[in-house]
């Protein structure tokens, strides 16, 4: 039954991707709470799945098809794939029912029909990005990625103006990302004849041909860390986050960068793990991750306009996750999802929230946040949280994985883990400089004259209202999170890696 | 249950808490409006109360969060740190209720938070703690120097943050030295003196203690507080700072010699300083100096010595400071040239200033010296016998310049007829209160020793010690009837270790400070600061040419990097690990 | 003036009468050999304020003073 | 000057990239050895079992749309995804007011005896073979993409002749309009989907064919519902050949019957409470 549910887990916003459509052209209405209730219902089974692989700490395995192993596609959940899955469906729920405006500005809302199509866009992210998590398939994993980044664009490009070449810009370096993996995967069958993770990981020690699989390793990490927006490949990244309307910004900035981060820790940190090149791309990474850090936050610093601030924030979050995951020790791996977890909470809601704002004002300039202490109290103490949790205040999430990332990177010594650990430091710095910068204004500071009254629509104020909870909860109950939620995933991992060694 | 029972559960003991609390709702009730401007320090004084209240019956043991695998121990509660604790909360209620009159609500916020991290500071238990909140403790310091709303006070500040970043910065390394040294261990506990890891861990917490030549930020910053600022200032850095030396490097003999040329050079300083709240901010350093050596010593007796000097220097510092403030609230002015006669119109503040001169001077009574004769005791247990003699140089000094040298020329002296403001009564009533804890300490002595962390038993009143101090007051009170004209302040400033970033060899940096001058609040500051020139340098990395055409330049941080490039890139890092691989 | 004259006889007084109370009293003494010099805390304290008095103002006061704007001077030719 | 040094440094960059690549190309085994680990591992099975597995008689037709039968449902929710994305992107107004004007594009019919002539000859055929590709698809090469692609290619050949519908005219002149494609489009993909979840309804995993109650001999029953998918992935790619014809060369605001319109509400209605 449960096995079920995990096939079910992608068909689900599959289908939803090709019905709420439908009903857009057909009824117009409904596509709402149709959209709603199909991610609500995504939701339940990743959750079921996720409570029973944190039970047993077994994995839930689906064979397509009924074809076994290497021969058809398995989907296969563990810890860590199963807690990417409730995350990639639980955020979905949150902008599910949120109205998909036009761009930034707009003065007309967008049609039901345009909503509707929209909504199909937002499941068929959703189906790629759980696809990827669940797959085992390392052909199929390109598959879902070409889903969830056609997907994308889609999201983007739908804020219009700008946004549509924001998206088209994205489309390249996608494409080219992409690419990569897809030739990488070639080298991979070429050298195996197989596409299955575990017989790849079991084929590949026997494999002499070492400059074809150093090859294999160069490209499909560098394509991945293209999707990853690990520094210096992010240049989509900033353009996509602050030109897609709100709703799909929240989502996009909260799930899309870190399940390419799952893909890197799925194959380099496990599947390719004994090849001596996909240690060197590790260590690289972890260096690629620093210099990620810092620079992300010293952009974000400069930024005058405030979800452009968000933005590079993420590249330097993105560069902390994948900084650990390239250190690849359990510690170094549980701050890493922890991190995902905390980060994807933290941003949502300042996306959504920041997001929103900015399209009813029409500007993104952070003094367009002035005074909204006053007019909005509640909807500024769930972005003050949330900034809280980005710097790594306690008591919140970001605080605690943010220590699990220091510790990690002290336990692991050397010049890599020193200097991940003084940039690790100095980007909280950094965000305290540009959060606090706007959380005055928002709090101190008098409304400029002129500008229209900040409010958030209600339809987003909820999640952002529920995901600045959560990142409460995240952070006083951290030692919950940590045991039920990360533990699990990281021994999916640790346990795959200390099997091989 | 008694409801104040509840203040004696762990996290409801932690001082800091109720502190940060109080920001919070002076916050939030100043910026929705249901507290006025004037009212704003209310809930600030009613917290701090709350905090002391805790800080006084705060059970000891420590308590660690696990916060994600990580023993963040958040709450260390033993004799030492409470004692640092108590005094902090004390000092902030007085504080409060000092500047309550004109208090806003920016300056109160800060003031508590820099509180809030101080207490959480000294409660630490374990290096990442104490570093986390260390940092906060500059930010917020830095917050409050720059609500003493002068431009001058904006660039003191700036120059204030950039130095502790530097400090911060080599805190951190040494911590990281450590850490990675003893395999992970991060408990705050005593440190072996030697190697890297202590010369940087010395390093950045000695630019907090105002070690010279680390202290130019110290009466570079503080006399540009306002006056209220000041007194927090004055009680909380320097000594969370010294709390530190004592928890990790008690008996680092270094320490000695430091803390003797600390206290010496303060005085010496001081003897010529005309600003008097600059001149007040020498005899912290030489204070603190007492306290540095008292820790190198290193036996029970000078540890002892060393907690109790920085108790009492808590008190008696924020009483001067307080009286220095009350000077310029009355008078406007803050140089000792410009005053002179005032004791008839402010007699009140002035003799509640006498009081806290004489306890810092080691006036017997007084709770300085039920302090420092116990540091000077154990130097001559100890057989530091030259550290005795300069410290008891310091000590003469010290009452030359604060107890005789400025209340002679600002409140006696040639009489110049200066208008002064009446004083509020809120203002007098702290003075009063810490001027009678300062009494009362130096009465019953007993209070303050059975709070100390060691054991160890010390009388100050014998015959020898009384005799002792007496002497030596009386023979530098008859060489200042002798000579005062000869040490009249003149209208001047002398130049100090502050040159080293702000005369000539700072004009390598100058860059930074035009920019950060240029600035009013933070977030240009940064903009245009050391920050800008490294973004520059991004943009002109990512995207040449991107700085000349029109739109960038307006904006210089939103360009974007072409796609190409990335595309570019991604075929760099794989040739990198194509070639990394096979090397 | 006279008054303070008299207080400072007073306290001088005073501090005689402790020492040779404490020296009566027989009571344990540590420092340096100067420490057992009679009246020696009088004439360090003279001394010792008339030596910190030199070094300020004959030594370092005229190595270090300048304007009070003396720093704003510098950084004004910027 | 600075960028011609710029293009040389990508072009050393790129071949530098190129030679170590080929690098890697030469370790790998030659093409077509049948002692390569590809020829050796999987594919056995896929060439001996396959008849007896999956009924299909086309080896190709059985990796596809039954072995990996997921990748295939993936790639036509790929194509599905480009469609949509079009539909969003380039349909600007959607919903919104119908433009006044036509717009560029092909917004006129041609006419032309000649093209009438040969589009009305040709496309039947086009058509017939499209689904000649996809039936055939089980023992020939061919199968629901190509099919697909050329029974939308039949449509737009028609469409490209005959022109769009009247704008005064309520109905299309031919074809199934944007509309009707796309809803074609999404049918498609869903039925892909719903065969996957009627497998697990009987029992099977998802897309697990042999267990629908479609005869007695798993592998018949294989092999229809490999047709039956091959169907929907037709179906799926000709509606979407033609949304994006759509959408790119004309645009939806000038179909005849524009989408369900909806007063445009202006910002302060949103601003709920």
């Amino acid at each position: 039954m449960i096995e079920a549910l995990a096939g079910l887990l992608v068909a689900l916003p599959l289908a939803g991707a090709a019905l709420m459509p439908m009903v857009a052209v057909l009824r117009r209405r409904g596509t709402r709470w149709l959209a709603f209730g199909l991610h609500l219902l995504t939701f339940a089974a990743a959750a079921a799945v996720f409570a029973r692989t944190a039970a047993t700490g077994e994995a839930i395995a689906h064979r397509m098809g009924g074809w076994p192993g290497p021969f058809g596609i398995e989907l296969r959940l563990d810890g860590l794939s199963a807690l990417i899955a409730l995350l990639v469906t639980g955020l979905s729920c949150f902008v599910a029912s949120a109205p998909v405006d036009a761009s930034r500005g707009a003065t007309r809302r967008a049609s039901p029909v345009r909503e509707g199509l929209v909504r199909g866009a937002l499941s068929m992210l959703v189906a790629g990005l759980v696809g990827i998590a669940a797959t085992r398939d390392v052909f199929n994993l390109f598959v879902f990625l070409e889903i969830s980044s056609l997907a994308v664009y889609t999201l983007v490009a739908s804020g219009g103006g700008r946004a549509t070449v924001a998206a088209f810009r994205y489309l390249i370096a996608g494409t080219a990302a992409g690419s990569l993996y897809l030739l990488g995967v070639g080298f991979l069958y070429g050298l195996t004849g197989t596409l299955n993770m575990d017989d790849l990981a079991a084929r590949l020690p026997g494999v002499e041909a070492d400059a074809a699989l150093t090859a294999a390793v160069a490209l499909i990490a560098a394509g991945l860390a293209i999707k990853a927006a690990l520094f210096p490949l992010h240049g989509w990244l900033p353009d996509a986050y602050v030109f897609a309307p709100a709703p799909a910004a929240g989502f996009i900035s909260a799930v899309m960068a870190k399940v390419s981060a799952y893909a890197l820790l799925r194959l380099l940190g496990e599947t390719l793990r004994g090849i001596p090149a996909g240690a060197m791309a590790l260590e690289t990474m972890v260096w690629l991750g620093t210099l990620g850090v810092l620079v992300g936050g010293g952009m974000a610093l400069a930024q005058r306009d405030a979800p452009r601030m968000l933005a590079w924030s993420s590249v330097s979050a993105m560069g902390a996750i994948l900084l650990a995951v390239g250190i690849g020790s359990p510690l170094a791996l549980a701050g890493a999802l922890f991190h995902v977890v905390a980060h994807a909470l933290a941003k949502g809601c300042l996306f959504l929230g920041v997001g929103g704002l900015a399209e009813t004002l029409g500007a993104g300039d952070r003094r367009a946040l002035r005074g909204l202490g006053r007019r909005a109290p509640w909807t500024a103490a769930a972005l003050t949280l949330a900034a809280f949790s980005m710097i790594g205040l306690p008591p919140t999430a970001g605080f605690s994985s943010k220590l699990l990332l220091l510790r990690a990177s002290l336990a692991e010594g050397g010049p890599a883990g020193v200097a991940a650990f003084v940039a690790l430091l100095a980007s909280s710095g950094l965000a305290a400089l540009y959060f606090l910068r706007v959380l005055e204004g928002i709090w101190f500071r008098p409304r400029p004259e002129g500008r229209p009254a900040q409010r958030l629509p209600r339809a987003l104020a909820a999640p952002v209202l529920s995901l600045a909870v959560l990142v409460l909860l995240g952070g006083v109950f951290s030692a919950v999170v940590e045991r039920e939620f990360v533990s699990g995933a990281v021994e999916a991992v640790a346990g795959a890696t200390a099997d091989e060694r | 249950m008694n409801p104040l029972d509840w203040l004696a559960i762990p996290p409801l003991a932690h001082p800091g808490l109720w502190l940060a609390l109080g920001a919070l709702v002076t916050a939030i009730a100043t910026a929705t409006g249901v507290l006025g401007r004037r009212a704003a320090s209310a809930p600030g004084i009613l917290f701090a109360a709350l905090a002391v209240f805790a800080a006084s019956r705060a059970p000891s043991g420590s308590v660690d969060f696990r916060v994600a695998r990580f023993d963040l121990v958040w709450y260390h509660a033993d004799d030492l740190s409470v004692l640092f604790a108590l005094v902090f909360s004390i000092v902030t209620l007085l504080g409060l209720l000092y500047g309550a009159h004109r208090l806003g609500p920016g300056e109160t916020v800060a003031a508590l938070l820099y509180a809030a991290s101080a207490v959480a500071t000294v409660l630490a238990g374990d290096w990442i703690t104490f570093f986390v909140f260390w940092e906060a403790m500059a930010i917020t310091s830095v917050a409050l120097i720059w609500q003493g709303g002068l431009p001058e006070s904006r660039r003191a500040g700036m120059r204030y943050l950039l130095v502790h970043a530097a400090g911060g910065a080599a805190l951190f390394v040494g911590i990281a030295l450590h850490a990675s040294a003893s395999g992970g261990v991060l408990d705050l506990g005593r440190l072996a003196a030697t190697g890297p890891p202590f010369w940087f861990l010395l390093v950045g917490v000695g630019l907090n203690a105002a070690i010279p030549p680390l202290h130019g930020w110290l009466t570079d910053a503080y006399p540009e507080a306002s006056t209220t600022g000041a007194v927090f200032c004055s009680a909380l850095t320097t000594k969370t700072a010294v709390y530190a030396l004592l928890r990790v490097f008690p008996g680092a003999e270094i320490l000695v010699s430091l803390g003797v040329a600390m206290a010496l050079y303060g005085v010496v300083f001081a003897v010529i300083e005309n600003d008097f709240r600059r001149l007040l901010g020498y005899h912290i350093i030489s204070q603190v100096g007492f306290m540095v050596a008292g820790v190198g010593i290193g036996t029970e007796l000078a540890l002892n010595g060393a907690a109790a000097h920085a108790y009492s220097h808590i008190l008696y510092k924020a009483l001067l400071f307080m009286g220095a403030g009350a000077l310029i609230e009355a008078t406007g002015r803050r140089r000792l040239t410009d005053l002179g006669g005032v004791f008839r119109s402010m007699p009140v503040a002035a003799i509640l200033y006498l009081v806290g001169a004489l306890s810092i001077s080691g006036a017997p009574l007084f709770n300085g010296f039920i302090s420092k004769s116990m540091t000077l005791s154990a130097a001559g247990e100890a057989h530091f016998y030259f550290a005795e003699l300069f410290l008891s140089l310091a000590a003469v000094g010290t009452f030359l310049s604060v107890g005789l040298k400025l209340p002679w020329f600002a409140f006696f002296g040639k009489d110049r007829g200066i208008a002064v403001r009446p004083l509020p009564v809120n203002l007098l009533a702290a003075m009063a209160i810490t001027a009678g804890l300062c009494l009362l300490y130096g009465v019953r002595p007993d209070l303050l020793y059975r709070m100390l962390p060691f054991a160890a038993s010390y009388d100050p009143f014998t015959a020898g010690h009384l005799a002792s101090n007496v002497q030596l007051l009386v023979g530098a009170a008859v060489l200042f009837a002798l000579g005062f004209r000869r040490l009249a302040p003149t209208p001047t400033r002398n130049l100090d270790a502050d040159w080293i970033y702000r005369g000539r060899p700072g004009r390598i940096a100058r860059p930074l400070v035009t920019g950060a001058r240029a600035l009013g609040p933070v977030a240009q500051a940064v903009r245009s600061g050391a920050l800008t020139a490294a973004n520059r340098a991004i943009v002109r990395l990512a995207a040449p040419g991107a700085l000349a055409t029109g739109a960038v330049r307006r904006d210089p941080f939103s360009f974007r990097t072409p796609i190409g490039r990335t595309v570019l890139l991604a075929a760099m890092v794989v040739g990198w690990l194509l070639l990394a691989s096979r090397l | 003036m006279k008054g303070i004259l008299v207080l400072l006889a007073g306290f001088a007084l005073l501090g005689v009468g402790l020492e040779a109370l404490g020296l009566a009293a027989g009571e344990e003494h540590h420092g340096g050999f100067w420490n057992f010099i009679p009246l020696w805390d009088f004439a360090f304290g003279f001394v010792g304020a008339a030596i910190l008095g030199l070094v300020a103002r004959g030594l370092l006061k005229p190595l270090l003073a300048r304007s009070e704007d003396w720093y704003d001077a510098a950084e004004g030719d910027r | 000057m600075k960028a011609r040094l710029r293009a040389a440094a990508a072009a050393l960059i790129l071949g530098g990239l190129f030679v170590g690549l080929l690098a890697g190309v030469r370790d790998l085994p030659p093409i077509g050895d049948p002692s390569s680990p590809a020829s050796t591992h999987v594919s056995p099975r896929f060439i001996e079992e396959a008849r007896r597995e999956t009924g299909a008689l086309n080896m190709v037709t059985a990796v596809l749309a039954d072995y990996r039968g997921y990748d295939t449902l993936g790639e036509t929710a790929v194509i599905f995804a480009a469609g949509l994305g079009a539909f969003v992107i380039l349909a600007a107004s959607i919903g919104g007011p119908r433009r006044e004007t036509p717009g560029p594009g092909l917004s006129h019919r041609v006419d032309s005896l000649l093209l009438d002539t040969a589009a009305r000859v040709l496309a039947p055929f086009l058509l017939l073979f499209a689904v000649y590709v996809l039936v055939h698809g089980h023992v020939s090469p061919g199968g629901g993409f190509q099919g697909g692609v050329l029974f939308g290619l039949g449509l737009v050949t028609l469409r490209l002749v005959w022109g769009p519908p009247r704008p005064d005219r309520a109905a299309s002149r031919f074809g199934p309009g944007v509309r009707a494609s796309f809803l074609l489009a999404s049918a498609g993909l869903l039925a892909y989907i719903a065969i996957g979840i009627a497998a697990m309804a009987f029992g099977g995993a998802f897309l697990d064919y042999g267990v629908l109650p479609l005869g007695q001999d798993p592998a018949h029953v294989r092999e229809l519902a490999t047709l039956g998918v091959e169907a929907a992935v037709f179906v799926a790619v000709s509606g979407t050949v033609a949304v994006l014809f759509e959408t790119i060369a004309v645009g939806v605001a000038e179909t005849g019957r524009p989408l369900p319109n909806e007063d445009p509400a202006p910002v302060e209605a949103r601003e709920e409470g």
